[in-house]
């Protein structure tokens, strides 16, 4: 049970009031380039222009969480700041603030029970206002909206953890905020709403938990199958072109210089002539899949299963169900839930003195 | 890749055993001092094992297996000193998450996690060095050779 | 130099995997580097080979561009020539884009042979994966005869330098009689290896120069009409490129993949363009937002000034772009602009240095303002 | 007893500028002379001579650093009084009154200027009876008109740093130095002397000296053409070169000809209108490059006319100027709107009063004699001269001169006794919070007067970053520079605002007060309120908030600074010359002198090099002689190694690090060095072919000539000469500046014979001084005959007979010549295969022709002349060629070059371990970041960059590098940076300078 | 002009050398000019990044103007003509893209050509007010 308000004015008018009411000196919030069809996060300060908020808005053309990062890297907001995330981009917020590189003081986190978004291509190629309808309706009813992305449509975390106030859709016909912390309250306050005791989440959202975990299995199945083994990785990454977009455009990948784009792997000639003494035949560039199960190494741990870097992937690889539901054995491993809390540590930088003892010999 | 499986089938027949690739990364203040040990004590062990030297098993990037694996190695040993006798305190402690990472995302994708083997090895154990290499070795020669070996694309 | 100029049979891919084979049986090189199909059979990556058999299932012109190749010659000898020699087959644009690295000290040229031949331009990369094939009327090897264009990239469409006559080998089709095909040895190197193949007759190149002249006519009369005419509105002025820009989601994705973006890190990623959060408030207030992620502007403008003038016009950032921005025109036609101050043409001419690092004593007076004075004081204010 | 180690220098041409530069470079005092009250109130031959329309300031800059940092003392308004002693133990008496403001406490605040009551009108400008002269920025040295001045004291009383004092009278000193430097500028021609050219007395008639000083700082603009009569434009322009008219009253420069053809040329750019005429007898342009010039100005439509006699009166039109001249037989008339004149020099006016004082002697046209072969030594011992005092010549000589003389000087003083103080110690601040502190200069309260400065404290307190804020009195002058720096300490920042004024004049001041106060000065930044907000604009709001951008920007760059220790570098004090001709041993000799080791390799068996059979010059000088001195001290110098038949086999490195691989008998040896002076010499042009030049023994060249002559053999007669045989032609488009003396100095030997001569040529070359022998030729009966460049004189045989047939320009009649001999004048080539792999290995650039060129290798023009007067000694990445490899020239001049680069060179050696001149200000590389594709390394002006092969990745040579930061935009991704300039500073400043 | 209220945010880019001695002399000099005019150093304008003249386009300035030493005259020999094909590029750049590459200046300045820098300032700002403000600034969407 939580203190929480119906709002049938909708979000947009609740994030203008934050504004307003001096309760936050800018919002970091989606907002329409263009009328209804194309939007883009933005920093909307005090006194700015709010026009066409679109804080639901279906599509995620940046992950949340690399905004933040980089809004915060250099220091903390000076004045309170309130931010509209989806539960992946909060935690991959969350895990960037472990890594350094952002600042949590003075934000206010609006986090939204996240009803999936659909591929970033659609957004480029299609009207939002032909699905928009088929969306809400999926979610009032607390199904899985057809055509969103895969990694969204097996995701059984979209329910905010850690926000200062939830922003409740599935199963509702009217959207709800739920005030969860000081922070929260205390801006409700300010606004003067008037809160009833109320739940977080409607039932239906854990009809919708409950649909998502099945469809999780399935795909995690489906895609373990199809990477499976050397020739399934052959298969897989076979065409990717090695841009390394998938690495630049993850939230959690915060490396100024990537690994793998240092000059380690730059060869000398020679070692090109070992190889091909040695294979006859090579890949050029190399270590194509080098790079992504060492980049997997490097963050699944931490990957939060957002999706941008099949969004980005111009080769259509499935990146981000390879690493979802890859790195969620690896996270399951040490039990470990990336963005869940601020306390929890980061896998490889703690230990316990006895575990994994089936790996030692 | 034809030509691959070929080349490989090659080496069986000629050889007639199949000698694996093994790459060690050893850390220096203890597993490395045990091979030294084990050498100088003049107990014998497979050449197979390919060592290099690493400051402390914590230094073993999962990277560093995976390439390893990718690029003609048939096993990969990690070794370094026993929990709890890290030079650098809990270097090993980390080397462990590490390998349990690498073990379980080789297992997550159908590849062989079997490959990957970690052992603690004092200083003073250069028999037990000698022994984990002769295992080891033996293991990985029966698994057979490293499949990736002849993945072109890879 | 040398032109040596002789007459071979068929035309599509199976005339390079013939050349290549003969020229690794004869010694010539030990090594190719061509393109070959990737597991799936649904796209192509560069394989490095010294087996005769994997050149024999090659595809040396595959119908997509994944990676340039320029990048790929880069990676192999930026840190050194290569051992072996070896001959590399690349579209005139990936040659172009290579001769700049060249310049660049990315690419070092000992050792290799260089082959290249009438490109009939490439298919949108995203497009083909998709598996859909219906906009290609002709298979690849169809379309090098009749240099049917349609379905190919805009930018391949008015790509009036589609002729390898900068590799030591240049395979030309236009022109050619009887379905078949021209070898010109334009380096000595090249001579050389294709009298290696057992080529001795020379022959006339004129029917082929003038049907190649037509061709560059067409193409540049249609590239000045297609910027000026159909894709000039679209994107210029501040409201139509701030709307082209709309869907870049910032990945850089386009620099990543171009052959002439060299660099290590960009600065449009380094730390110069991460500033204090006050610093981003400062900003939305004065525009009355800011997006997010920021500087998509700043970084595509500043591209432009860094390597638009060394840009061959290849778009193979416009393929790797995952948001359909139409990153390689634009900057085709800004290049167009900025190459023609210098008179400047990359990877024409190996001697010729960037323009950046040249200069002469006397020029561009007409981007400098002129002053001419005045006696008369100015009101202090206004 | 010990020798003095001070050195005095008289005057201030441009040589003892240099001199007292490169004393101080090595390590000696100097007390500088200046007769004037500011700078350059007494002209130097640089500054006026060749029309340098263009700034130089900053390169004048470096040598001026060295009076803030007290190796040079500048006294003005001085004179030499008395000089007693000997060498090394002289006592001078000085007289000198100094500035009424202490120059290095005035803030430049300019209050004594608003409170002078006297109003001044000059020039129909009005000014005040205490003003700023020079009005331009980089001295701003103040002057008391002291005609007008009534002495009343109100500018006294104003003064905030009491810096300015009325009562300071002219003082006597005396003091000891070990040796003096005459270094007096040069006299021009009076009115009188140019009454002739109509100066002074037709007013259209300009001085292109007087045009070249008020176009200096601007740039030489239209306007500056404008006619004194009635500032019109002129449609017309003559330009005239007086000393060639002029004998015995001025000289000619070495420069006056090509400034003639360069003013003229400017000219006409400027008013592609106007018809220009140039008006010499001869065209003396024999400077690299000049030729080039002078075809540009054929090219560009100047009319040049090769005058026998002229003068000048007013003409017809009012305003007018007529021009009376004769050409071959005939008189001509050429009425033109204006006239520029391009003077000579006089001999020095103070040449009497510095012989009573000092004892050295004049030569016999009044200028200072200086002893045969050397640089700058006169007939009395530990005293020199240098410059224009010593005779008329060309600006790279008046340079060198102040190099070449460092030698001679430094054997007559002791012990060094300037070494720039150590810098303060540093704060290690890394890994503190950036903590900025603004500090707001107020000049003494001045500012007040203008802005809000509290009001802008109060803007500043808020910005980010920013942990205090505080107005300061000052920051320039010695109480307040230590007060400043204790300020910054208290208020425990480690990042530095100082809001204050010109960084230009006071960079150093600047930097000074923050390292004083421990910090680095990468950690600052210098903020001008008074140059750009007080002074510059009105509105006093707007002030406000520019001056808080200005403040907010400098903050935002600090904010993310990053201090970084001055790199080090060793630097091998030796030297390597390669070539064994007279100015590769002279160089030799004087590095060697100065207690460095040298090496010294010469390819053949034998040192000597082309001089080998020279004997006597056109002076008379015993070369011989002199080239068997120096060979024989070579070969037995203690610090010269001397390899003799040996070639180098390979050369690699840079300036402090170079390394030559030697291969002698067999044995590959490798020697280091810090410098390379590359001397191979040039060879004789072989006129094969022409002229029947090997096909008739009686067609010889010139040496061939003297060769006969010195043998005693007299050759048949009439001799006919040809000049310029090979040179000024396409292939070689230069002057090689000796045939023409030695032309002259065989035909007086043949005249004396009774032999008939014929000097056949196109311009005659007899420059300064030996125009005496041109003049003396034609007074013996030597016959001159001028042809034009496209028509060269034909030789032929006819019936056994040599018969050489001539186009007299001046007449325009063809003549045939009868002659028992024919002489023809070759020119010297460069020995560009030799050069070329030389300058290969050293990563230098050979000019258009094919020599070495230190100043124009890489710059056009103009800049070769301003580089030239740099005193970057390190610009040519410590590679000094000299002699012929540098440019053709006789054998004197050749030993001036060695001695300048032997000069240059004693500036650098003798430091084992060197901070770069920039300090931490280098340039760097982020090696992460580098790819190698070394554009960095081709932008680079200064040899500063090489990429590293085996890493792959660029480096930086920090003592080459001048921080110019042309790496950092040629590097498309910020991984060559500038210290004090990194993307991550620049970019938030540029956005708070937009707030 | 400037009847609207519009004054124009402009940047006024110096070499150290000559352009910072240019306005040294206009200051000797007390000539005036608008306090819109913001003075930005470099050490030469052979080292001005075109991403900051961009930046500056972008996200403030209504137009930009760069002094350094005359071609010739450059303290670092060679750094304005390198200087001058930068800018050409930049505004060929901003000019094929219909972003008014007219709201970018080069005009050489001598160090005494204080006048000459006080000029261009009245000139460029006149010249920026007469076109108005640079839309790009008010774009949130860059």
């Amino acid at each position: 049970m939580a203190k929480v308000v119906e709002i049938p004015e909708g979000l947009e008018a609740f994030l203008i009031s934050l504004l307003e009411k001096g309760i936050v000196s800018g919002l970091v919030v989606l907002k329409y380039l263009e009328e209804s069809s194309k939007a883009s996060y933005a920093l909307v300060p005090a006194g700015g222009d709010t026009e066409g908020l679109a804080p639901l808005f279906p599509f995620m053309p940046a992950n949340a969480g690399k905004v933040l990062s980089r809004l915060t890297l250099e220091g903390p907001f000076p004045n309170p700041i309130a931010v509209v995330v989806r539960p992946c981009e909060f935690r991959a917020f969350v895990e960037l603030v472990k890594l350094e590189q952002g600042h949590m003081e003075n934000l206010l986190i609006i986090g939204l029970e996240c009803g999936g978004v659909y591929p970033l291509g659609k957004m480029v190629k299609e009207n939002v206002g032909d699905f928009i309808g088929a969306y809400y309706e999926a979610l009032k009813k607390g199904e899985i909206v057809p055509d969103i992305r895969p990694v969204c449509q097996g995701c059984d975390l979209f329910q905010p953890v850690g926000a200062d106030i939830v922003v409740s859709v599935v199963g509702r016909g009217v959207p709800q905020l739920a005030f969860l912390t000081e922070k929260g309250l205390d801006a409700a306050e300010k606004l003067g709403l008037e809160l009833k005791e109320g739940e977080v989440f409607a039932p239906l959202s854990q009809a919708l938990l409950e649909a998502r975990r099945e469809r999780k299995g399935q795909i995690a199945e489906e895609i373990k199958g199809e990477v499976k083994g050397i020739e399934g990785l052959e298969r897989v990454f076979g065409k990717c072109i090695g841009c390394h977009c998938c690495s630049h455009v993850c939230p959690i990948c915060y490396c100024k210089d990537c690994f793998f784009e240092s000059a380690t792997f730059d060869y000398e000639p020679i070692s090109y002539t070992e190889r091909l003494e040695r294979k006859g035949t090579l890949r050029v560039p190399m270590d194509t899949v080098l790079f992504h199960l060492g980049r997997m190494t490097h963050m699944a741990t931490s990957c939060v299963g957002c999706g941008m870097c099949e969004d980005a992937c111009p080769v259509g690889i499935p990146v981000s169900q390879i690493f979802k539901f890859i790195g969620s054995d690896l996270q399951e491993l040490f039990g470990y839930v990336p963005g869940r809390s601020l306390q929890e540590e980061l896998p490889l930088t703690t230990y316990r003195l006895e575990e994994f003892s089936e790996v030692e010999e | 890749m034809k030509v691959e499986e070929e080349r490989m089938k090659n080496e069986r027949e000629t050889e007639g055993v199949f000698e694996p690739k093994i790459v060690g990364f050893l850390c220096y203040w203890c597993s490395y001092t045990a091979a030294d040990l084990a050498g100088v004590s003049r107990m014998k062990y497979p050449p197979n094992l390919r060592v290099m030297r690493v400051m402390c098993s914590s230094r073993v990037d999962p990277v560093f297996i995976i390439k390893a694996l990718l690029d003609g190695a048939d096993g990969v040993l990690v070794a370094g000193c026993h929990p709890g006798d890290c030079h650098y305190q809990k270097g090993n402690y980390y080397a462990r998450r590490k390998i349990a990472l690498t073990k379980r995302l080789l297992e997550s994708l159908g590849l062989e996690p079997e490959r990957v083997r970690l052992s603690w090895i004092a200083a003073s154990e250069g028999p037990r060095f000698a022994e984990v290499a002769k295992e080891f070795t033996e293991r990985i020669r029966q698994l057979g050779p490293n499949p990736a070996k002849g993945a072109l694309f890879l | 130099m040398n032109v040596f100029v002789t007459k071979g049979e068929g035309r599509g891919n199976l005339v390079f995997r013939a050349l290549l084979k003969g020229l690794m049986e004869k010694d010539v090189v030990k090594v190719a580097l061509v393109c070959a199909e990737d597991p799936t059979g649904n796209s192509f990556v560069h394989v490095l080979t010294g087996d005769t058999s994997v050149v024999e299932s090659s595809w040396p012109v595959p119908p997509v561009m994944p990676v340039q190749g320029a990048r790929v010659v880069s990676k192999i000898t930026r840190k050194g020539p290569v051992e072996l020699p070896t001959a590399v087959v690349l579209r005139p644009c990936e040659l172009r884009a290579m001769r700049e690295l060249v310049k660049l000290n990315q690419v070092k040229l000992d050792g290799l042979l260089t082959i290249s031949f009438d490109c009939p331009g490439v298919y949108p990369l995203q497009q083909y994966l998709s598996g859909d094939r219906s906009f290609m009327k002709a298979s690849i090897d169809e379309a090098f005869g009749h240099f049917d264009l349609s379905g190919t990239r805009p930018l391949c469409q008015i790509c009036h330098r589609f002729t390898g006559e900068l590799a030591d080998v240049e395979v030309g089709f236009l022109g050619a009689p009887d379905e078949g095909h021209y070898l010109i040895g334009h380096t000595r190197r090249g001579e050389e290896a294709l009298k290696a193949l057992g080529y001795q007759e020379e022959v006339d190149l004129e029917r082929r120069v003038d049907a190649v002249q037509e061709v560059i006519k067409q193409r540049i009369e249609a590239r000045e009409g297609y910027f000026k005419g159909e894709f000039g509105p679209k994107v210029v002025g501040v409201e139509a490129l701030l709307t082209t820009l709309h869907v870049c989601i910032n990945c850089h994705n386009c620099m990543r993949v171009c052959p002439i973006c060299f660099c290590r890190e960009c600065f449009f990623d380094s730390d110069a363009l991460k500033v204090l959060p006050g610093n981003y408030l400062v900003r939305a207030e004065r525009k009355g937002a800011l997006r997010f992620l920021p500087d998509t502007l700043l970084f595509h403008l500043g591209r432009m000034n860094h390597m638009s003038t060394s840009c061959v016009s290849c778009g193979t950032c416009e393929d790797a772009c995952p948001n359909d921005v139409p990153v390689s025109r634009l900057f085709a036609m800004v290049a167009d602009k900025t190459q023609a101050i210098f008179d400047y043409e990359p990877g024409q001419d190996l001697d010729r240095p960037i323009p950046f690092i040249d200069y002469q004593d006397e020029e561009l007076h007409d981007y400098e303002e002129p002053y001419i004075e005045s006696t008369t004081h100015r009101p202090s204010s206004s | 007893m010990d020798k003095e180690s001070t050195v005095l220098v008289y005057g201030t041409n441009l040589a003892g500028y240099r001199a007292a530069y490169a004393l101080a470079k090595i390590g000696y005092r100097t007390v500088l002379l200046n007769r004037g009250a500011y700078v350059d109130e007494y002209r130097n031959q640089a500054l006026a001579q060749l029309p340098l329309d263009f700034c130089w300031a900053c390169g004048h800059m470096p040598q001026r650093l060295f009076i803030g940092l007290g190796a040079m003392q500048v006294f003005y308004n001085a004179d030499l009084l008395e000089v007693k002693g000997e060498p090394g133990h002289f006592t001078v008496k000085i007289k000198k009154r100094d500035h009424y403001i202490n120059n290095f406490a005035c803030t430049e605040c300019e209050a004594c200027i608003r409170a002078c009551p006297v109003e001044v009108e000059e020039a129909g400008k009005k000014r005040k009876a205490i003003y700023v002269c020079p009005e331009i920025a980089w001295e701003n040295i103040f002057i008391i008109d002291e005609e007008h001045c009534t002495k009343c004291g109100e500018c006294e009383k104003v003064c905030p740093t009491g810096c300015l004092k009325l009562d300071r009278t002219e003082e006597t000193i005396e003091m000891d130095v070990g040796a003096i430097v005459l270094a007096p500028e040069y006299d021009e021609p009076t009115e009188d002397d140019l009454a002739k050219f109509g100066f002074g007395k037709v007013s259209n008639v300009v001085k292109s000296s007087d045009l070249a000083r008020s176009s200096l700082f601007t740039n030489f603009v239209r306007n500056s053409l404008e006619r004194p009569s009635d500032g019109s434009l002129p449609k017309s322009v003559a330009v005239v070169v007086t000393p060639q008219y002029n004998h015995g009253v001025e000289y000619e420069s070495y420069n006056a000809t090509i400034s003639a053809i360069y003013r003229a040329v400017r000219t006409k750019e400027l008013m592609p209108e106007a018809h220009v005429v140039v008006f010499f007898r001869e065209f003396r342009g024999f400077g690299k490059g000049h030729y080039r010039w002078y075809e540009r100005a054929l090219e560009l439509g100047i009319e040049i006319v090769r005058a026998w006699d002229l003068s000048v009166d007013k003409g017809k039109k009012k305003g007018d100027v007529k021009i009376r001249y004769t050409l071959g037989d005939q008189e001509k008339t050429l009425e033109t709107e204006l006239v520029i004149l391009i003077t000579g020099q006089k001999p020095p006016t103070v040449m009497e009063k510095l012989s009573k004082v000092t004892g050295v002697e004049a030569d016999e046209h009044g200028f200072c004699k200086v002893l045969p072969f050397t640089c700058g030594k006169t007939t009395q011992e530990g005293v020199f001269a240098v410059g224009e005092f010593t005779g008329p010549k060309g600006n790279p000589e008046v340079v060198w001169e102040g190099y070449g003389v460092i030698p001679e000087i430094v054997e007559c003083l002791g012990e060094k006794n300037f070494s720039p103080a150590p810098p303060p110690q540093l704060r290690d601040v890394s890994g503190e919070e950036p903590k900025v502190g603004v500090f707001i200069c107020s000049c003494f309260g001045e500012f007040n007067n203008y802005m809000d400065l509290d009001a802008l404290v109060e803007k500043v307190r808020d910005l980010p970053g920013v942990a205090h804020v505080e107005i300061i009195n000052g920051c320039c002058t010695p109480p307040t520079i230590q007060e400043t720096a204790q300020r910054i300490r208290d208020a425990r920042v480690n990042r530095v605002v100082l809001a204050a004024c010109t960084p230009l004049q006071k960079l150093l001041k600047f930097r000074r007060v923050v390292m004083m106060a421990g910090l680095n000065p990468l950690l600052s930044e210098f903020l001008r309120l008074r140059e750009d907000v007080i002074r510059v604009h009105e509105d006093r709001e707007g002030m406000l908030e520019k001056a808080f951008v200005l403040i907010a920007s400098g903050v935002e760059k600090v904010r993310k600074a990053q201090a970084a220790p001055p790199p080090m570098e060793t630097f091998h004090s030796a030297a390597l010359v390669i070539g064994g001709g007279p100015s590769g041993m002279e160089a030799a000799l004087a590095i060697a002198d100065g207690g460095f080791p040298v090496t010294l390799v010469e390819r053949e068996q034998e040192l000597g090099g082309l001089a080998k059979g020279l004997r006597k010059d056109l002076e008379g000088h015993d070369l011989s002689g002199y080239l068997a001195q120096l060979i024989q001290r070579v070969e037995q110098h203690p610090n010269i190694g001397l390899y003799k038949g040996v070639q180098i086999k390979d050369l690699w490195g840079y300036a402090g690090h170079f390394y030559a691989e030697l291969e002698a008998g067999g044995e590959v040896k490798l020697v280091q060095a810090g410098v390379v002076i590359p001397a191979m010499g040039a060879k004789p042009f072989e006129p094969k072919g022409a002229f029947l030049y090997g096909e008739d023994e009686r067609v010889v060249t010139q040496s061939e000539l003297e060769d006969l002559l010195a043998k005693g053999k007299v050759p048949p007669g009439p001799v006919v000469m040809i000049q310029c045989v090979g040179s000024r032609n396409e292939s070689h488009p230069y002057c090689s500046r000796v045939c023409c003396s030695q032309a002259i100095k065989n035909a007086l030997d043949l005249v004396e014979r009774g032999i008939e001569v014929t000097i056949l040529y196109r311009d005659l070359n007899t420059y300064g001084f030996k125009e005496d022998y041109g003049i003396l030729a034609r007074e013996k009966g030597v016959k001159f005959i001028r042809f034009s460049a496209d028509r060269y004189p034909q030789v032929s045989l006819s019936n056994g007979e040599l018969k050489v047939q001539v186009h007299d320009l001046e007449r325009d009649s063809v003549e045939t010549l009868e002659a028992g001999t024919v002489a023809l004048s070759v020119g010297m080539v460069p020995d560009v295969e030799n050069y070329a792999k030389v300058a290969q290995w050293l990563g230098y650039k050979l000019d258009s022709q094919g020599f070495f060129d230190t100043e124009t290798s890489m710059c056009p023009y103009e800049e070769a002349i301003k580089r030239l007067m740099k005193p970057w000694e390190l610009s040519s990445n410590g590679v000094f060629p000299v002699g012929l490899v540098h440019s053709p020239r006789s054998f004197t001049e050749a030993l001036l070059t060695a001695k300048d680069a032997a000069g240059r060179a004693l500036t650098l050696l003798g430091k084992s371990q060197l901070p770069p001149p920039n300090a931490m200000y280098v340039s760097a590389v982020k090696e992460s970041k580098c790819v190698g594709c070394g554009l960095c390394v081709d932008v680079c002006p200064y040899y500063a960059r090489e990429i590293d092969e085996a890493q792959g990745v660029a480096k930086v040579r920090p003592y080459l590098c001048d921080a110019c930061g042309a790496c950092l935009v040629a590097c498309p991704s910020e991984a060559a940076y500038l210290r004090d300039a990194r993307g991550e500073q620049m970019i938030p400043s540029i956005d708070a300078l937009l707030l | 002009m400037g009847g609207n209220g519009f004054i124009p945010k402009i940047l006024y880019a110096l070499c150290a050398w000559c352009g910072t001695g240019g306005s040294e002399t206009a200051a000797a000099l007390w000539l005036k000019y608008p306090e819109n005019v913001r003075p930005f150093r470099v050490v030469c304008t052979g080292a001005l990044d075109p991403a900051y003249v961009l930046r500056a386009l972008i996200e403030g300035a209504d137009g930009m103007v760069v002094s350094g030493c005359h071609p010739g005259d450059c303290h670092y020999n060679l750094g304005n003509f390198r200087a001058r094909r930068r800018l050409a590029v930049m505004k060929e750049v901003l000019n094929t893209l219909g972003l008014d590459g007219d709201r970018l200046w080069l005009r050489w300045v001598a160090h005494g050509e204080g006048k000459r820098l006080v000029d261009t300032a009245f000139e460029f700002d006149a010249h920026i007010r007469g076109k108005g403000p640079n839309p790009l600034v008010k774009r949130w969407d860059t």
